[in-house]
């Protein structure tokens, strides 16, 4: 059995949802676990700030409450990728990328700027928008094939899923935070907490990279 | 698999999205747009609902989980956002329920009914009954053993399925346990709902 | 961090890389394991050497205090 | 196996080399006398000789980790087409790099670090193109390891001739990740240098190392999959024929505002996008 990822190195089997370690998953996996071990590691950074048209700056702090609050978000954040990008199921996929959008609007809920705050809500309107796709897509495919299991799709022996339900799927993923409606995001890299603010970059990244495998699958 | 109407609901589905998405897209105030992303919500219920298969059943409480979850974070930065504080929720006060032994009678009835139907709809009934009571006393009841045994109705649910995943041979007691669990744990949850929201005044 | 604790560093990288890369010649180890023990030991050597040449022995200069 | 390792550093040193001759040429065309071409490799080592240490204000952990992750994550992408490995992974370590960047810049606390962080984000389009081209290739060789795509190109000639535009936008994507070109708004001078700005001495030596090595595994997948096998000289010709050519670009190319580039590389994206619909409808 083949995938578009590689050749499974093995596979763990919890009753019907098969989670599939390719080489292409497993090394997803495997950065998605460094990166949240350097969260859990590493303490925020303390950003400067300028005064503009003096020469005087200024450091922001992050108190403790806030950090520890963004840090466990940060956390939730990575193992919810861990689980999207390992996992064997279009549903569980959806669930978990919705998961990752929670947890990115949470990673900077707590900062105290109203430009970061304005941004991270309008990428949470947008993400919460494009569930709509993700869920409405798996459901379309379990329509189609009768199945969501992804290694049972990649066989390539049931009924092909139409393109449109491919592109929901892609779009909504893309909602959750890529390139068109990264605009939003972008702006949520002001916060400051650099070890956070990663997560929410590479989660999405993760995200992309899976259901880009997962569509070629389908 | 699919039912022949399938593509008629799929049809209705999606004109209630593309409309869901029309409203969020004309509309600039932020708190309406909150509103209108709940509404845009629901289709997406629709779509899995539409399988209408036992998966469908198992797929829309978790795609609703997260869905609620996605507006209280967003709600909560709006919240923020916007410099909003806490208002105190005015207490419900309804006059015609005075401390009589009728509640009692009628909230036991309307347990006993919940706990024949079981299941969602059976917790919500049973739950009714626990409201109802709980209004018509002074809402001042020690709440202890209702969270507790919301607790150890959760444990329960949850023994339930490592049961139904490691020991699937027992699938029947898991599935009464399952059933048992989810049962209590919506009354407790749903009388404690209701308890709350008389105590804030 | 001392010159000592690096060099110990960048010299235990450079061991377990190339020997990962022997026994993964040698059939003992599978390659894949080989490569990941490089992937993780080559830029710990990398960086490790660094720390480690330009590391002072001696004491500090007096540092400059402003006029 | 042992080769293996010699090869790794070779490629790290040929790629620095590559990045001087980069520099010289652009001297040239422009008609300054340019540094000498092993001054990217001098650079590095005199990186590793100045004294280093950790900003007050950076979040030490990261700032340290994250070079270790950028040499790790590349030596691993090395490793991954030399043997003729699955080649989203190689993409997936490009886009990778975007993270890398962007924990080099926010790590310092530095706001011309943070700006460099953020922009490598907003550039985000220009690694769109990139899946357009292991599209169409898939289209063509039904394959996405290397070694598969590499052997189709024995029996049936280079790739290059097959699916030229595809070809066109990785040489766009290599292109965005050179030093001067028209896209790398990442390091531009009005934000002193970009991501990189507070990482010094040993710190820079190693991020350094990690572009060398990048600019080579790019080329030699570009190479593999464009051009098929070739012998080992004609590979490292065929390397400094694309470096020269991208030279030429960045030579004449102004560097573009970040509006401007991403603007321009999504557009890049929706072409490319229309083309490979075209190659799935016609081909």
């Amino acid at each position: 059995m083949t995938t578009a990822g590689g050749t499974p190195l093995f596979l763990l089997e919890f009753g019907d949802i098969v989670i599939s370690f390719t080489p292409y998953t497993t090394s997803l996996f495997i950065l998605a676990l460094v990166f949240t071990l350097l969260v859990i590691a590493s303490r925020p950074e303390r950003q400067l700030d300028i005064a503009f048209g003096t020469d005087a700056y200024m450091t922001k702090e992050i108190s403790l409450s806030e950090m520890r609050f963004r840090r466990f978000m940060a956390i939730a954040c990575g193992l919810a990728s861990m689980g999207a990008v390992v996992t064997g199921d279009l549903f569980d996929f959806c669930l978990f990328t919705a998961l990752v959008g929670i947890c990115n609007v949470g990673i900077v809920a707590a900062v105290k700027s109203r430009h970061v705050q304005n941004a991270a809500y309008q990428y949470g309107l947008v993400a919460l928008a494009a569930t709509v796709l993700l869920f409405g897509g798996s459901a379309m495919v379990a329509a189609t094939t009768g199945t969501l299991s992804l290694p049972i799709l990649a066989t390539g022996t049931l009924p092909a899923v139409p393109l449109a339900v491919k592109a929901f799927i892609v779009i909504g993923v893309m909602g959750e935070g890529m390139a068109p409606f990264y605009a939003a995001k972008a702006e949520m890299f002001r916060a400051p907490g650099a070890p956070y603010v990663i997560m929410c970059s590479l989660s999405s990244l993760l995200i992309f990279l899976r259901v880009i495998e997962v569509v070629v699958q389908l | 698999m699919i039912g022949q109407y399938y593509s008629w609901g799929l049809l209705v589905v999606l004109i209630a999205a593309v409309a869901g998405f029309a409203a969020l897209a004309f509309e600039k105030d932020d708190l309406h747009r909150l509103l209108l992303i709940d509404l845009v919500e629901i289709p997406s219920l629709g779509f899995i609902a539409l399988l209408g298969t036992d998966l469908a059943e198992a797929l829309i409480l978790p795609g609703l989980v997260v869905g609620i979850a996605e507006l209280f974070a967003l709600s909560q930065i709006y919240l923020v956002k916007e410099g909003l504080q806490d208002r105190p929720v005015r207490a419900l006060r309804i006059e015609v329920v005075q401390r009589s032994p009728a509640p009692l009678v009628l909230s036991s009835i309307l347990v006993v009914y919940g706990v024949i139907l079981s299941g969602f709809t059976g917790g919500a009934i049973a739950a009714l009954g626990l409201i109802f009571l709980f209004l018509a006393k002074d809402s001042a009841d020690d709440l202890h053993l209702l969270e507790l045994a919301s607790g150890m109705s959760w444990v329960l649910w949850i023994a339930a399925f490592f049961v139904f995943m490691f020991l699937p041979e027992y699938w029947y007691a898991a599935l009464m346990g399952a059933a048992i669990g989810i049962l209590i744990k919506v009354v407790t949850k749903l009388a404690l709902v209701g308890t709350m929201w008389g105590e804030q005044a | 961090m001392k010159k000592k604790t690096a060099g110990r560093i960048a010299g235990i990288a450079a061991v377990a890389g190339t020997g990962a890369t022997l026994l993964s010649e040698l059939g003992t180890v599978p390659p894949w394991l080989g490569i990941a023990v490089v992937v993780v030991t080559f830029p710990l050597f990398l960086l490790f050497l660094g720390l480690w040449w330009m590391a002072r022995e001696t004491d500090a200069d007096i540092p400059f205090l402003g006029y | 196996m042992i080769g293996d390792l010699l090869y790794l550093i070779f490629a790290m040193i040929f790629g620095l080399l590559l990045l001087g001759i980069h520099r010289k040429v652009i001297a040239r065309i422009q008609r300054r006398p340019g540094p000498p071409v092993w001054q990217e490799i001098l650079h590095a080592l005199k990186f590793s000789f100045k004294s280093t240490w950790i900003p007050q204000t950076a979040s030490d952990t990261l700032f340290v980790s994250v070079v270790l992750i950028a040499i790790g994550i590349w030596t691993a992408a090395f490793f991954v087409v030399l043997a003729g490995g699955n080649l989203l992974i190689i993409f997936g370590i490009y886009m990778l790099h975007k993270i890398v960047e962007h924990g080099f810049g926010l790590s310092s606390g530095s706001p011309y670090g943070k700006f460099g962080g953020v922009r490598s984000v907003i550039s985000a389009a220009s690694e769109i193109p990139l899946f357009v081209s292991v599209a169409a290739v898939v289209i063509f060789t039904g394959s996405l390891e290397i070694g598969d795509i590499v052997a189709w190109q024995e029996q049936a000639g280079p790739l290059i001739l097959a699916v030229f535009p595809a070809a066109l936008a990785m040489y766009v994507v290599i292109l965005s990740k050179f030093p001067f070109s028209p896209f790398s708004i990442v390091e531009s001078k009005e934000i002193v240098s970009g991501y990189k700005t507070e990482h010094f001495g040993v710190w820079r030596a190693g991020l350094e190392a990690c572009n060398g090595l990048k600019t080579y595994v790019l080329l030699l997948t570009f190479i593999a999959v464009f051009f098929g096998p070739l012998p080992f000289l004609l590979i490292l010709l065929a390397m400094i024929l694309i470096t020269v050519s991208i030279s030429f670009i960045c030579a004449f190319s102004p560097m573009l505002s970040p509006f401007d580039s991403v603007t321009i590389q999504t557009l890049f994206t929706g072409l490319m996008l229309i083309y490979v619909v075209y190659l799935g409808v016609y081909g």
